[in-house]
């Protein structure tokens, strides 16, 4: 399996990505530098966090315009797995590759800290080794990821299935309190219609190990790799 | 001679104090130049010269320090030290303050302060991969200080988590003291190659000067000598140019791009632009290598038009470093710079001659030896014992009214110094990296994995007490360092080194400099006893707002080693039921102790020494307990005492404890006095005698003090309850920060 | 050389969580009669003369606010440029998603 | 109740990062013309019609401006109200309650 980890001005996690993704879970990886119209053929693309381009003008907004998007977006279209990880969610929205917007954490503080979010969709490459309704536990470290779209995009997004975790307390219930930054509907991860994209803030690539206190963010990748074997295969079948 | 030297008769004693020179410094810097310098060049010695860059008042006494150690590669001279860790590895750290500047602007004041230490880190060819920050402000129940300490904790959040280093530990202490000159230090911790190391020694005639980085404005143009002077109503209203203006942005990018440009084994010398900007890197890095250097200022990237050479020269814009470049390498370098979008320009070049010499539009505007500039003369200055100190050790105990353990307790636990740091080190990205196995907050010392060397780990503490300093400078620099150590060792990790920060007021008062005096030597004399090198740190002077001078508040940051990062413990009980130790001495003062200060309002007694041999040995014990696995919890006895210290442990496990003291005079001192030396731990049953055996043979005295479990903390002394509260109850008490930083 | 000033704030009905942080602000500072406050952005664009407004309404439709939860207007006028009719101009789809069926709803 | 307008940039020469960030955007969505760019902040207080103009000048170099490295001015107006003159009052470090920047998240 080759994952392409992208890189843009100011992306700084990801040598955390290319850690747990080759030395972790032993898969090939391949850096896709921003200014590159290319993913260079790889099974799936993973935008880190960060702060690309400092998070000037509006988080993931001027990275949004850089030539790799083009790629990125081409290889979704034709049903790529891609994930898109804080910044790199936040990317992929202003992209226009995700619906909605980010706004500030209502705190209107940097948040860094575990949260638990609770699968809601498990249509996506990523999500499709989980149940709905299991609970996963991930450190957050954001200051903007407060997601907002209108009322009737919500809705939407609900009845098609886009919404893919939210987060929630140690039992699994999704309560006000358990959402540390004011996303609308608890939302901590959406995807594309398709399913192919995801994008979340929690960051899994920091709890991929036991030693980090966590290892619920490997089942993400590991999904990943199963859906993209199974597409592989079936492929072949079809050949 | 070409540079122009008006023969100007010799500048009046204020014109040689508006650049911040006396009449006795301009009559040394005509000896070393042998001439008379011209105006440009006066300016140029003036920063230079100042305290911030030359050390003037402080390097005599600074030598006092043990700056050796085995593992030490590079001590105090370089941009930071570095230690050797094993595995081909090696670990460079420093810690810088940033008072001034975030006393007038906090949040940038605080932010450029991170930006600085970190290219200090980056200079040794290090990645930095931890910062920590120790910070003092005055009440924060007041709304100037709580704005102080928000925009500081902001600005180093804005700054950290920006360039992706996670901060991961510091300190936060609150004091009238500190009302006007809030400090701020920070400290960065980087590693490297064994083999990787880079140096600022700039060597080889005819190679290459490389500007990299972002360009330079008319930012903070006599910042550091602003650090060297006091802090008035005027400047901190005053519209300074003073202040930096920092680009976390570049930052990141300035990191990356300069690793690149060291792997690529053609860069000779490197150093970041800190204080005094263009003037300190050049004359620094040829006079430690022994050569000249070339530069002709139309080359610098300039980011405002029609900037004057001495603006050039002593801007103090952010985000920028001199690279000495293999001659014939230069694009291959600067190509890396270009690529991550920062400037690369080459400026100069090294010389056979030992000069700095300066170019702009054709002339030489400058010229100079650099160890001329690179050396400030150094003073000793007056020191007399403070007045009324002995009369402030004086303290009796008996007349002090009887308080109720419980809500003494409480008290306590939601004082700024013992509270929970969870609402400032929230807004710090901690666990990027993916190092972090220890987050602030979770233990005594940080520790971080070395994922290039598993399974080692590194481990940080950072401490200073200015209660203790401020009544006993020397006990209290020796506390500082007691207490870091004895922070790595209930994480299990053994010293390697330290690096300081020295906060004082003027060092012209002699009262002031006794106390630095007696600072240092405490450092230094604990060091030599726990055999740690002081590979480096920071003196800042001049802490004084109309209300006076700080107290002396030396700060240290200790980094250990662990060998297996998996080995590590935490303060918190764990819910099995286990027996609660105390290792240590038993009895705890009053003294100088946050009990006095908290519920009497009073900073008053001597604090206790440290008597080295045992606490020695007490660490060796707590060390090889935790790397055992015999100990389910771990906690240094510090601030507020065995009651606090037990509380903290509760709070964190979320399970309570029955405690019995042994009985040791009045209950206050028993549940609230401080000492060295004790250590809290926990431990299954079946581990008891082993530790008890480790304990004797080391002569460390150990006493069971009681069991783990329920979900109340409940101390009986002499027969008597006289604490038992609800871990609830403990727990909210604790988080009183939290809406100090909503 | 041209300066084209652009003012952008948050929509109508989006939390302006900064702007209620300043009033609190202002109120602790004793600005209590301060009834409301809006926090939004402010940009300079320095262009050549003769640069094309429609450029201008494009970059701004574009890069530099999200249509999806803020609005634009040059500094002066009293009505937002950005419409929902106004993303006519050149699709938002080469850089963002334009329409909702980009954003994947249909 | 009246609104007032409020502009804050940055002084002349003071780095900003921001701009510079904006104009490589602008570049890369095909806009390379436009020279330059600079980012500030906009203001909108809603206040009593009969709101003293000097507590507005007060309140924003003591909140909404950070006078070491901003200037403000109301919307239209060409000149900075903020002149070094009117940073008397208190210092700042007692006056200002939060800072700007500590609003900011990045
Ligand atoms: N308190 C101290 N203890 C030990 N060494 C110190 C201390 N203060 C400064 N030094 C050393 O003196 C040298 C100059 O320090 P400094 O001016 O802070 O470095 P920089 O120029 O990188 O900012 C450094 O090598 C530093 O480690
Ligand atoms: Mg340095």
């Amino acid at each position: 399996m080759r994952f392409g980890v992208v890189i843009f001005p100011g992306s700084n996690c990801d040598r955390d990505c290319i850690h747990v993704l080759g030395s972790v879970l032993r898969q090939d990886v391949v850096e896709l530098w921003h200014g590159k119209a290319t993913v260079d053929g790889v099974d799936c693309v993973v935008l880190p966090g960060g702060f690309a381009y400092g998070d000037y003008l509006r988080a993931g907004a001027i990275a949004a315009t850089a030539p790799v998007i083009n790629a990125v977006r081409e290889f979704a279209t034709s049903g790529g797995a891609v994930i898109g990880i804080c910044n790199g969610f936040q990317i992929l929205l202003e992209a226009g590759l995700l619906p909605g917007a980010m706004l500030r954490n209502d705190v209107l503080q940097f948040r860094c800290r575990d949260v638990r979010m609770r699968v809601e969709s498990t249509r996506t490459p990523f999500t499709s080794g989980l149940r709905v309704g299991q609970v996963l536990r991930m450190p957050i470290a954001h200051g903007e990821g407060n997601f907002y779209a209108p009322a009737p995009m919500l809705d939407a997004m609900e009845q098609a299935g886009q919404i893919v975790f939210r987060y929630c307390d140690a039992a699994g219930a999704v309560a006000a309190e358990a959402n540390p930054n004011g996303a609308a509907r608890s939302i901590a991860g959406i995807s594309n219609q398709q399913g192919n994209v995801l994008g979340l803030m929690p960051h899994p690539e920091r709890a991929s190990e036991a030693i980090l206190g966590s290892t619920h963010g490997r089942l993400l990748f590991q999904s990943a790799i199963g859906w993209i074997e199974g597409r592989r295969s079936s492929v072949v079948a079809v050949r | 001679m070409r540079v122009s030297t008006t023969h100007d008769p010799r500048p009046t004693t204020d014109g040689l104090k508006s650049v911040g020179l006396t009449p006795a410094e301009y009559d040394e810097i005509v000896v070393r130049l042998g001439r008379v310098p011209n105006p440009l060049e006066l300016q140029l010695f003036g920063v230079m010269w100042s305290e911030h860059c030359g050390y003037k008042h402080s390097r005599l006494t600074l030598a006092m320090l043990p700056m050796d150690g085995p593992r030490l590669v590079e001590g105090p001279g370089e941009n930071a030290g570095v230690v050797d860790i094993g595995g081909g590895w090696a670990v460079a750290f420093k810690m810088e303050s940033h008072n001034h500047p975030s006393a007038v602007d906090p949040y940038n004041g605080a932010a450029t302060g991170v930006g600085g230490i970190i290219r200090d880190v980056l200079s040794m060819g290090a990645r930095p991969i931890a910062l920590l920050d120790s910070l003092r402000f005055g009440p924060l129940d007041e709304p100037g200080p709580r704005a102080q300490a928000a925009g500081v904790v902001g600005g180093i959040a804005g700054y950290g988590n920006c360039i992706g280093v996670p901060t991961v530990g510091g300190e936060l202490f609150s004091d009238p003291a500190y009302r006007g000159n809030p400090l701020v230090n920070v400290a960065c911790l980087g590693l490297v190659r064994r083999d990787g190391i880079a140096r600022s020694r700039a060597a080889g005639a005819g190679n290459s000067v490389i500007y990299a980085g972002a360009r330079t404005g008319r930012d903070g143009i006599g910042g550091a000598a602003f650090a060297s002077e006091e802090l008035d109503d005027r400047s901190r209203r005053e519209d300074r140019s003073a202040v930096q203006l920092g680009d976390p942005f570049a930052g990141k990018l300035l990191i990356e791009a300069t690793l690149e440009a060291l792997a690529t084994g053609h860069v000779v010398a490197i150093q970041d632009m800190g204080a005094a900007g263009l003037t300190c890197a050049t004359s620094e890095m040829a006079a430690r290598g022994g050569v000249g250097m070339a530069i002709d200022l139309d080359e610098v990237p300039l980011r405002e038009t029609s900037m004057r050479p001495d603006e050039i020269l002593r801007s103090e814009s952010q985000e920028r470093m001199l690279l000495v470049v293999r001659r014939g390498f230069e694009h291959a370098v600067m190509a890396i710079f270009h690529r991550w979008g920062l400037q690369g320009r080459v400026i100069g070049a090294i010389i056979d001659v030992p000069e700095l010499r300066i170019g702009w539009r054709g002339n030489t505007v400058a010229a100079i030896p650099p160890y001329a500039l690179a050396e400030a003369p150094a003073y000793r200055p007056a020191a007399s014992e403070p007045v009324g100190l002995l009369e402030r050790w004086a303290l009796d105990e008996a007349a002090l009214p009887d308080m109720d353990g419980h809500q003494a307790l409480l008290r306590l636990l939601a004082s700024p110094d013992v509270a929970s740091k969870r609402a400032v080190y929230q807004q710090y990205d901690h666990s990027v990296q993916v190092r972090t196995v220890l987050p602030p907050g979770a233990a005594d010392a940080a520790v971080l994995r070395v994922l290039e060397a598993p399974p080692k780990g590194i481990a940080l503490a950072v401490d200073g007490n200015g209660r203790y300093a401020a009544l006993d400078p020397y006990r209290g620099a020796r506390l500082a360092v007691a207490e870091a150590a004895a922070g790595l060792a209930c994480v299990g990790a053994v010293p390697l080194g330290l690096t300081d920060c020295l906060n004082f007021g003027n060092p012209e008062d002699p009262e002031v400099f006794w106390t630095f005096r007696q600072a240092v030597s405490g450092i230094a004399d604990a060091c030599r006893a726990l055999r740690i090198p002081v590979v480096g740190g920071n003196v800042s002077f001049y802490n004084e707002s109309p209300d006076g001078p700080i107290p002396p508040t030396p700060v240290v940051a200790m980094v250990g080693l662990l060998d297996d990062v998996a080995r590590t413990r935490t303060p918190a009980f764990e819910a099995a039921r286990s027996t609660i130790v105390l290792l240590g001495r038993a009895d705890g003062r009053l003294a100088g102790g946050l009990f006095l200060t908290e519920l009497h309002g009073l900073t008053r007694g001597r604090p206790d020494d440290v008597d080295f041999g045992p606490h020695s040995r007490l660490l060796a014990v707590t060390r090889e307990a935790v790397a055992n696995g015999w100990l389910a919890s771990a906690h240094d006895c510090a601030d507020g005492g065995i009651a606090v210290t037990l509380a903290e442990c509760a709070i964190a496990g979320g399970v309570g404890a029955d405690i019995t003291l042994p009985d040791s005079g009045p209950v206050d001192a028993a549940l609230f006095g401080e000492a060295p030396s004790r250590i809290v731990v926990s431990l299954a049953d079946e581990h008891l005698p082993a530790l008890r055996d480790l304990a004797a043979a080391a002569g460390v005295p150990l006493h069971v003090l009681g069991r783990t479990g329920g979900d109340r903390l409940r101390i009986t002394l002499s027969g008597r309850r006289v604490v038992d509260a609800p871990i609830t109850e403990l727990a909210q008490a604790h988080d009183a920060l939290t809406k100090v930083f909503a | 050389m041209a300066t084209v000033r652009i003012i952008v704030t948050l929509k109508q009905g989006v939390l302006d969580a900064q702007g209620q942080a300043v009033r609190q602000g202002l109120r602790a500072l004793g600005y209590g009669a301060v009834h409301d406050v809006k926090v939004g952005r402010y940009v300079e664009l320095t262009v050549p003369d003769t640069y094309p407004p429609e450029e201008i309404r494009e970059l701004c439709d574009r890069l530099l606010a999200n249509p999806l939860i803020e609005e634009w207007r040059l500094e002066g006028a009293s009505e937002p440029a950005s419409k929902r009719a106004s993303h006519s101009g050149r699709p938002r789809s080469e850089a963002r998603s334009p329409k909702p069926e980009a954003w994947g709803l249909h």
